[in-house]
């Protein structure tokens, strides 16, 4: 059976490239994605852990993970389309405005 | 004499007793005529102002003269006398009234009280300030009778004496200190009277200032001698005390009444510190603790008396410091009288004699001091050669008398000092007057040279004039200026400072120098002004004599500049035996202590004999030679050679010695510049550059360029903070990790 | 009368704050009412001012008029009032001033009246509160509140330059009586457990009492006797210099001693008449008050270390400052400039642990007070008439303006310290307490030539202002002083001959607070003669109840931790 | 199965939260009815009136005695219940001062105070609760709210601008807060603070990475919502962007509640480990936050963002009295991070529950301080300016004492307490959290902390220059009034002066508040 340790280092993967994609990516809707899967990452580590200690906290945290993101999805879309709105485009590189 | 009429001058009509509690009095009545003079004058009116202002110092003088006459009290064969607070109950200061209104201010255990003394010393100053600014108060009546400002000028001079009154009758260093200043106040509010000519504002600030680096040296005695007491009191033993005639219990509780810096308790001191008493304490004993650990007694009694002699430079106009008195002729005339001449420049002498017991402590500092006078003395005769203004001349001739003062004091001959500080009031009083009326007859001209011939217009002013002329020059030798002179190049001549006997001689050379040219310039001046035809550029072409206003004071005066020489026949019997000069009887009482210090100490080596006439015959030539010297160039050989050209050396000379030797310009240029360029200096380079540039708005400039600096960070882009904050937990992160590894 | 037994002080420092009240409710454009409501305060608080003062009993206890109440408990806090002759004697001069300020204001004010007022009446409760209060953090409280109003009164109603100078003045004092506040609260902890331990003076002085008297003997015991102290004593010798330190940075730069001078000039050449008034009357006080009451009394030893550097300072300032003068243009700097060096003699006096030193420098502060205020309020009459500063700009001005002439003459001599003016007494004391002091001759040498210098400078700009003849046509037609001003000049030159003459009154409530802050410095010095405890020790009423000191708070059972 | 027994008694703890969110769903009901144009005076009334009301519960909760509710999952004690306090405040403050400033928009609408109610209920509840997956909830539940809140306005740029930024970075740090969780989870099993001492002791023995590399970033999470440097850098641009009183409620409640739920998360978890790692992370945090939200406030012209930044530099504070929770035992020497022997001897329970007031006290006074600031800015932009940038300007203060005195005169106590200076209440907070840092031996740190006051007072007295010291500009418009604004700058300013003056009871909740984690 796959040792545990796997498992994190997939999450702790997942993580890094879900940070990394915040980071770099240009389109607000895949930097928005990239923060879901950071939040996909640790719903993985919640879950190896949960396996690992037999209990059900780790599974009652990731559904809870899952509602909220569900939630800060409803609100990200919305400020999304309210930038595109207001000028047109959802390049993140164009949303600087205010600054210093 | 006949014994009633002694006894008539031995009972004072008010008895001391009565007379001392209202000794203030001298002092507040020119204090009050002042006031009101300053603050009513304008609506009181001139009659008015002069009624109040003479009639305050006339009062003052009433009074001096029931305090002198209290002080020779011998009513009933009992002299008048009081305890000493400072010694034992049988040690009475006699021929004194004293009273005391009680503390002035007391801090720690320093305490200053409003104390009032009249002995004979400041008792003849009493009446010479109350007696000669009487007159001269009079002779400003008239003499400021054209000027707007004589309320000013009136409670100026009522100050001024006030403020004198406290300087003479002060029991204390502190209080002789108010005084001291006060009268240097009253000058340069007098010297800048007529303020709207800033040359003569400035004559006074200059006045003020150059008093101010004397009284800055006295300041710093004043506090070694509180040291020195203090010092004194931690070290001495019972027989120093014995040997002042006090004992320690006696003395700090006189100290703790009456404070640390009492003439009679510095007498004391002075009396305890020779070695002759074989006490814990004399002038080679170093001091053990406080401040002045490893300074011996005497060093420190040294540098306080050269600290003194600074002040007394200060106030009486010797080098190095005599270069305002020329200018403070800017004042009007009676002022250059009253303060330049007869009263606040003698208060350097004043304190000397005052504190003799303490001088004679130290020959090098007496030597210094007589040495000082015979150069100022000689100097400022030489200046006085060249000067064609006449108020300058009269300058200069009184700083050159008060150096022979200052000699008289440096060599021990203090009661010849007094007595020519006396006779000089007189004198020089009446020639300064005399000058005025001069002046006032010439429509203010000053310059000799443009004078002339006015015996016969100014038929007063001319015989006071010439009576005082021979008064200083000696020239006629039966007249006080001759004989209070002789008795202090006498006493120089005799008197030998332990280990210094060279100078004495030294002193006593320059003073026949003294002589001549005194002789030589006075002569000058009073040929120049009143004898000849009257000279063709004179402002006016005849001069008038002046009212009576101004030439009563002149008679009094000339008479007292000839009378007062009986005071140096030696008349009376001299305690050892032989007879001594009245005045020197006199002031006895008061310069006793010096002597018993001066045998204790063996520093000075005081002669007792009278000059003999071939003494008084030697000085007489010297005085002659100068006269005749004056004589012949300003009779015949000058206007001989009128139009004639002058040989260029003569020029030279007589150049520098118009201009002064150039004193004033060098002080000028090696402390007044240097200090304003410090100043500017430091004001614009340390103060506004360094501190407050750099330094203050520097930080300030810093900590905002940061600031920028570290808003630049923020873009603006989400993904930037991002990565920052992405950056921030790694290292987090692996500082943690660190922690678990270490 | 039992009430003022116990309220006389709330009442001389809360007077003002009450009276900013009605003002407050005064409709702006009621110039007259506003100024006279102001007038009438000041005036009701100079009444129980000099009341308080005359209640001070010289031969009594050390502090009077105590009142205390609990306040803030929980942090070692309580509302403590009460004055020494020291105290007391500065809060005369403060409520001498207020009166006066507002007559000086009467014609230069012309804009924002009303809020001008609120300021000056705000800003006289704050100084009699900072000089009344006995508990250490309610003294901080007052010291920077005293800030806001006198920064107001320099930026809104000051001259030209007058926001810098506004904002240099309150970050220039921020800064040390922030770092100030760290110290006092270190302090307060080192100086005992909970409990203990509270910001009133006189546990503060009390419980560090002993430590300091240690920590004296083993510094003037061989090289490292100090190794081997523990407790109180040993936290003192390490982190005692680095208190002291900030101490003497706060009250250093309201002084303010070189070179943390140059807010002063700013400041005093920006303000208006009445600001500078006070600063130069009051504030600049509270900066020696501080090194008199806490500074050196609570840091002894280092405070004895660091005394040649100050004395160093302190001279310097004297001359420094009277040099600074020499080279000014401007009339109001140079004034400003010679409070530095005045201050000067104040600081040196402090320094010179000596009764007559120390009661010359509390004396100092006094005339400061009274001649530098005059000073400038008569230049700010002058100011009114002609609105320059430039010396260049007058010259003859004796010539239209005798009266003025004579009254600024008159106080320029008490500036100089001629006798017979109060500024000699406490310039001579100063110095002579120089000579008596530990500190070396030449400290007393070089302050007195300040003596010289200070006639120099005053006598230079009289000479500029007054004499000579007229060169400006603008002052040919000066007008005199009128009435009022004359009212308001008065006081202060009565004061200069009062003072100058019968000074011992003052002296005598001086007195005590001098005796009992010399022992206290000299706890620091070794081999010096020690006062006993009980002289020492600060006698102050405690709370009503218990709880005047900071009580642990009991940790309530935590939630449990399951294991 | 066995159902866990819920009682009514749990949910008394949660009243405040409940009315709060009873309003709300009321508002956004009514809302529904009404037509475009009716007046909507009441939403602003009754939002204040829920706030008030739950503040109200939350004083007479500070009473009840320390109790577990829902298993543990959340706590009722003097400490949350004085958060809820301070919530409440902040909410009404920043409610009333939003009449006005939606009046002036024509944006009343139900959602915006509903969503102030909603976020006002979750921080209540995050300061309650004790649970990470209850923490995270309610984190998000008032996270997401303020994303509403702050891109509420539609015109313009700036406020979609701003929410995005705020949602983006704060998504991602959730997301970090929560893998943080995820890995303590792990190496304790359990999810309850109060289970995890044990538990993580030896978790220290076995997989100590596990642990630490949590703390770290569950700190780190906390940091961007207390807006600690370097997590700081959303602050300005969101501040800026936000509706004034969404900025105001931000500043006060947001930081607040992130604040308490920081203290209760890391004061238990900090029993099981080593003390050190916190303290020296917060004390660096501090330290960084301290200097630079200062030095940057420096240059700003712009009073919103300046107002932003001093809210970071107040964090940095904050953060000082959080370090000073950590110190275990003073060091000998002085240094700048860790503590020196200064310290009064105190037993360590005791200082740190003096911490902890410090803590409480100062939150309390930065609310009043900080939306009364806030409400007076919005009292003076307009919208013209808003796009130019210039709406809020330091012009716009110039000349305000002569034109409205009162609202000067409330500015300038808002920014003297802003900038510690008695005898406001900034004054006496600063100085509890200086004291108890002093206490434990930060002495180091609170030099810097009074030097950094100290330039902080720089940019704050500008404000005052401009109010006082400077003419009114010319063709400036008249300011019109509203009730709302001015109930908000009277409420606070008498709050400010009277608790620098009188701190009269509350310093006696505070010493019940304080002493929670008392040991």
């Amino acid at each position: 059976m796959v040792p545990i340790t796997y498992y994190l280092l997939l999450a702790a993967a997942l993580f890094c490239m879900g940070m990394f994609g915040v980071l770099v990516r240009t389109n607000a809707l895949v930097v928005f994605m990239c923060v879901e899967l950071m939040l996909n990452a640790v719903n993985l580590t919640f879950l190896a852990f949960a396996r690992m200690h037999g209990n059900g906290l780790g599974h009652v945290s990731a559904f809870f993970v899952i509602a909220v993101a569900a939630a800060e999805a409803a609100i990200g879309l919305a400020i999304v389309i309210a930038v595109f709105r207001s000028r047109g485009t959802v390049n993140v590189d164009d949303i600087r405005t205010m600054k210093h | 004499m006949d014994g009633t009429l002694v006894e008539f001058f031995r009972t004072a009509p008010i008895p001391p007793e009565v007379l001392s509690p209202s000794l203030g009095l001298i002092i507040l009545l020119p204090l009050l005529g002042a006031f009101v003079c300053g603050v009513f004058g304008k609506w009181l009116g001139r009659a008015n102002v002069h009624l109040v202002a003479c009639s305050a110092i006339a009062g003052a003088f009433v009074l001096s003269l029931l305090a002198f006459w209290a002080t020779s009290d011998a009513a009933g064969g009992r002299v008048v006398s009081m305890a000493n607070p400072f010694g034992l109950d049988r040690d009475t200061i006699r021929y004194a009234i004293a009273h005391d209104y009680g503390t002035w201010f007391a801090a720690g255990d320093f305490r200053v009280n409003f104390g009032l003394l009249v002995d004979h010393l400041s008792g003849i100053l009493l009446l010479i300030i109350t007696g000669v600014g009487f007159l001269i108060h009079l002779y400003s009546t008239s003499y400021m009778e054209h000027d707007d400002g004589y309320w000013r000028f009136f409670a100026y001079l009522n100050l001024f004496v006030a403020a004198m009154l406290t300087l003479v009758m002060a029991d204390n260093l502190v209080l002789l200190f108010v005084g001291w200043e006060g009268v240097g106040m009253a000058s340069y509010l007098l010297i800048g009277f007529w303020y709207t000519d800033s040359a003569k504002a400035w004559a006074g600030r200059k006045a003020f200032v150059t008093n101010r680096i004397g009284d800055f040296a006295f300041l710093i005695a004043t506090f070694l001698l509180i040291l020195t007491v203090g010092a004194f009191n931690r070290q001495a033993d019972a027989r120093d005390y014995n040997a002042a005639g006090s004992s320690r219990a006696r003395y700090e509780q006189g100290i703790s009444q009456k404070g640390p810096v009492t003439f009679k308790g510095l007498e004391k001191l002075a009396l305890a510190l020779p070695q002759g008493s074989g006490g814990a304490v004399s002038l080679a004993t170093p001091i053990e603790s406080g401040p002045l650990s490893g300074y011996t007694f005497g060093g420190v009694m040294t540098a306080t008396m050269l600290l003194f002699l600074l002040g007394a430079a200060g106030k009486s106009a010797q080098l190095p410091l005599y270069v305002w008195l020329p200018d403070a002729m800017a004042g009007p005339t009676p002022v250059s009288a009253l303060i330049h001449a007869a009263t606040m420049v003698t208060a350097g002498v004043y304190l000397f004699c005052r504190m003799s017991s303490l001088l004679v402590l130290s020959p090098t500092a007496m030597a210094t001091i007589a040495i000082v006078g015979a150069l100022t003395s000689l100097l400022a005769a030489l200046i006085a050669f060249a000067q064609d203004d006449i108020k300058k001349v009269l300058a200069y001739s009184t700083v050159s008398q008060l150096g022979i003062m200052f000699m008289g004091v440096g060599m021990g001959v203090f009661w010849a000092a007094a007595m020519h500080l006396m006779t000089h009031a007189f004198f020089k009083a009446c020639l300064f007057l005399g000058a005025g009326s001069v002046m006032h007859g010439n429509g203010d001209e000053t310059d000799i040279k443009k004078l002339g011939g006015l015996w016969k217009e100014m038929k007063w002013t001319h015989a006071t004039f010439l009576i005082s002329t021979l008064a200083i020059t000696g020239i006629f030798p039966i007249m006080s200026g001759f004989f209070s002179k002789d008795a202090i190049f006498h006493g120089v001549h005799h008197n030998h400072l332990h280990g210094l006997e060279w100078v004495s001689t030294f002193v006593y050379v320059l003073g026949l120098l003294i002589t001549a040219s005194t002789a030589f310039y006075m002569s000058r001046v009073y040929l120049l002004t009143f004898t000849g035809k009257r000279s063709p550029e004179a402002k006016l072409a005849h001069a008038h004599e002046s009212a009576w206003h101004m030439t009563l004071p002149l008679v009094i005066l000339a008479f007292l500049a000839f009378a007062t020489f009986v005071y140096a026949l030696p008349l009376m019997p001299r305690s050892g035996g032989g007879t001594q000069p009245v005045f020197e009887n006199f002031l006895s009482p008061v310069l006793r202590p010096a002597e018993a210090v001066a045998r204790a100490a063996e520093t000075v080596k005081l002669d007792t004999s009278s000059p003999s006439v071939g003494d008084y015959a030697f000085a007489w030539m010297w005085a002659l030679l100068g006269g005749g010297a004056a004589a012949f160039a300003y009779l015949k050989f000058f206007p001989s050679r009128v139009g004639q050209p002058v040989p260029a050396f003569a020029r030279a000379v007589r150049r520098t010695a118009l201009n002064k030797f150039y004193v004033d310009e060098l002080y000028e240029f090696i402390l007044i510049r240097p200090v304003k360029f410090v100043a500017f200096i430091l004001f614009r380079v340390v103060d506004a550059l360094v501190i407050d540039t750099v330094l203050v708005r520097g930080t300030a400039y810093v900590t905002e360029k940061v600031g920028l600096g570290l808003r630049r960070l923020q873009t603006g882009d989400a993904q930037a903070y991002a990565a920052i904050m992405a950056l921030a937990i790694l290292g987090g992160a692996v500082y943690a990790l660190l922690q678990v590894l270490s | 009368m039992s009430f003022f037994d116990n309220h006389l002080l709330n009442v001389v420092i809360y007077l003002p704050l009450v009276f900013a009240a009605l003002v407050l409710m005064l409709p702006a454009s009621e110039h007259g009412q506003v100024r006279a409501i102001t007038f009438v305060g000041m005036l009701l608080d100079l009444v129980f001012g000099v009341w308080a003062y005359f209640r001070f009993e010289p031969s009594g206890a050390e502090f009077q008029m105590e009142y205390r109440v609990p306040w803030f408990q929980q942090f070692g806090m309580s509302y403590h009032l009460g004055v020494d002759g020291l105290a007391v004697s500065l809060l005369l001069l403060t409520v001498f001033l207020g009166p006066l300020v507002v007559l000086a204001s009467t014609t230069y004010i012309q804009h924002r009246i009303k809020e001008f007022h609120l300021a000056l009446l705000v800003l006289q409760t704050t100084m009699l509160g900072a000089l009344a209060s006995m508990d250490v953090l309610l003294f901080y409280i007052f010291f920077e509140a005293m800030l806001i109003p006198m920064y107001l009164m320099v930026g809104v109603w000051g001259a030209e330059d007058r926001r810098m100078a506004a904002v240099k003045f309150f970050l220039y004092t921020l800064v040390g009586s922030l770092l100030m506040l760290v110290a006092i609260v270190a302090v307060y902890f080192i100086s005992g457990g909970p409990g203990v331990r509270s910001f009133d003076y006189g546990t503060l002085y009390n419980n560090l009492l002993a430590a300091n008297q240690q920590l004296a003997a083993c510094a003037s015991g061989p090289e490292g006797a100090c190794a081997s102290l523990d407790g109180l004593a040993a936290t003192l010798h390490t982190y005692g210099p680095w208190m002291f330190a900030a101490f003497a940075l706060a009250f250093a730069i309201k002084v303010p001693m070189w070179p943390v001078h140059t807010w002063l000039p700013d400041a005093h050449v920006q303000a208006p008449v009445a600001g500078s008034m006070i600063l130069a009357g009051v504030m600049l006080k509270m900066g020696t008050y501080g090194f008199w009451r806490f500074a050196i009394p609570l840091f002894p030893v280092a405070a004895h270390a660091a005394r040649p550097f100050l004395a160093v300072l302190a001279v310097i300032g004297i001359v420094y400052g009277a040099l600074m003068c020499l080279a000014q243009r401007d009339i109001k700097k140079l004034i400003a400039y010679s409070s530095v060096s005045h201050l000067g003699y104040c600081m040196l006096g402090l320094l010179a642990v000596t009764g007559e030193g120390a009661t010359g420098s509390a004396y100092q502060m006094l005339n400061h007070g009274i001649s530098t205020g005059a000073l400038f309020l008569l230049f700010g009459f002058l100011y009114e008439r002609r609105h320059t500063r430039l010396m260049s700009d007058y010259g003859g001005i004796a010539k239209v303006m005798p009266v003025f002439t004579a009254a600024f003459v008159i106080i320029t001599f008490s500036s100089v310290a001629v006798p017979g003016t109060n500024g000699f007494i406490g310039e001579f004391l100063v110095l002579m307490g120089t000579f008596k002091s530990t500190l070396p001759l030449g400290f007393g040498a070089f302050a007195t030539l300040g003596v010289i210098l200070g006639a120099a400078y005053m006598l230079w700009m009289v000479q500029k202002v007054f004499f000579g003849s007229i060169t400006h046509r603008e002052n040919q037609h000066l007008r005199d002083m009128n009435l009022r001003e004359m009212l308001t000049t008065a006081p202060f030159i009565v004061l200069v001959a009062v003072m100058g003459l019968m000074p011992q009154p003052f002296l005598d409530r001086i007195a005590p607070s001098t005796d009992r802050y010399v022992a206290r410095a000299s706890v620091g010095a070794p081999g010096a003669t020690q006062a006993k405890d009980d002289q020492l020790r600060v006698e102050v009423m405690s709370l009503p109840s218990t709880a005047a000191a900071a009580r642990p708070s009991v940790p309530a059972a935590p939630l449990a931790a399951r294991e | 199965m066995n159902l866990p027994n819920i009682t009514l008694a749990d949910f008394l703890p949660m009243l405040p939260a409940i009315i709060m969110v009873v309003a709300a769903s009321v508002l956004l009901l009514s809302e529904v009815f009404l037509s475009a144009t009716a007046s909507r005076g009441y939403q602003a009334v009754l939002t204040v009136v829920a706030a008030a009301a739950s503040g109200a519960v939350a004083v007479g909760l500070m009473f009840e005695p320390p109790q577990e509710v829902f298993l543990g999952f959340g706590v009722l004690d003097p400490f949350s219940s004085f958060l809820t306090l301070v919530v409440s405040v902040g909410l009404a403050l920043a409610a009333l001062s939003a009449v006005g400033f939606l009046r002036r928009r024509g944006a009343e609408r139900g959602e915006f105070y509903a969503l102030m109610l909603f976020a006002s209920a979750g921080m209540s509840l995050l300061a309650m609760s004790s649970e990470f997956i209850t923490i995270f909830v309610n984190i998000e539940v008032l996270s997401i709210a303020t994303y509403a809140l702050t891109a509420y306005l539609r015109r313009g740029t700036r406020p979609s601008e701003a929410g995005f930024k705020y949602f983006i970075l704060g998504a991602f740090s959730s997301a970090v807060l929560l893998y943080g969780t995820a890995l303590l989870y792990g190496a304790t099993g359990t999810t309850k603070l109060n289970d995890m001492a044990g538990p993580l002791q030896q978790a220290l023995a076995t997989s100590p990475a596990l642990v630490y590399v949590g703390a770290v970033l569950i700190a780190a999470g906390f940091a961007f919502k207390v807006a600690a440097v370097p997590f700081h850098m959303w602050t300005p641009d969101v501040y800026e962007g936000a509706p004034t009183p969404v900025t105001a409620l931000m500043s006060a409640g947001v930081k607040a509640a992130a604040f308490a739920s920081l203290v209760r998360v890391f004061v238990t978890v900090g029993k099981g480990m080593d003390p050190k790692l916190p303290l020296m992370l917060f004390a660096t945090l501090a330290l960084l936050t301290m200097v630079a939200g200062n030095l940057m406030a420096i240059p700003q012209r712009n009073v919103k963002r300046m107002l932003a930044y001093s809210s970071i530099a107040h964090a940095g504070y904050l953060l000082l009295g959080v370090a000073a929770l950590f110190v275990a035992a003073p060091g000998e020497h002085f240094r700048l991070l860790s503590a020196s022997s200064l310290s009064g001897g105190t037993p360590l329970d005791v200082a740190r529950s003096d911490a902890l007031r410090g803590i409480l006290y100062y939150l309390l006074a930065y609310t009043f301080s900080a939306t009364g600031a806030f409400a007076m800015v919005s009292a003076l932009e307009r919208r013209e300016d808003e796009e130019k940038g210039t709406a809020w300007d330091l012009e716009r203060f110039a000349g305000l004492a002569q034109r409205r005195p009162g609202w000067a005169f409330a500015m300038a106590a808002f920014m003297l307490s802003l900038g510690g200076i008695p005898p406001t209440v900034g004054f006496m907070s600063k100085l509890l959290i200086f004291q108890a840092a002093i206490d434990v031996g930060l002495v180091g740190l609170t030099v810097v902390a009074v030097l950094s006051s100290a330039a902080g007072a720089y940019y704050y007295l500008r404000v005052v220059v401009y109010m006082f010291m400077h003419p009114i500009p010319e063709g400036a418009q008249p300011l019109e009034r509203n009730w709302g604004t001015e109930a908000a700058l009277v409420i606070a300013t008498v709050a400010v002066v009277l608790l620098g003056i009188l701190p009269g009871h509350v310093t006696d909740w505070l010493a019940q508040a304080g002493t929670l984690f008392g040991q």
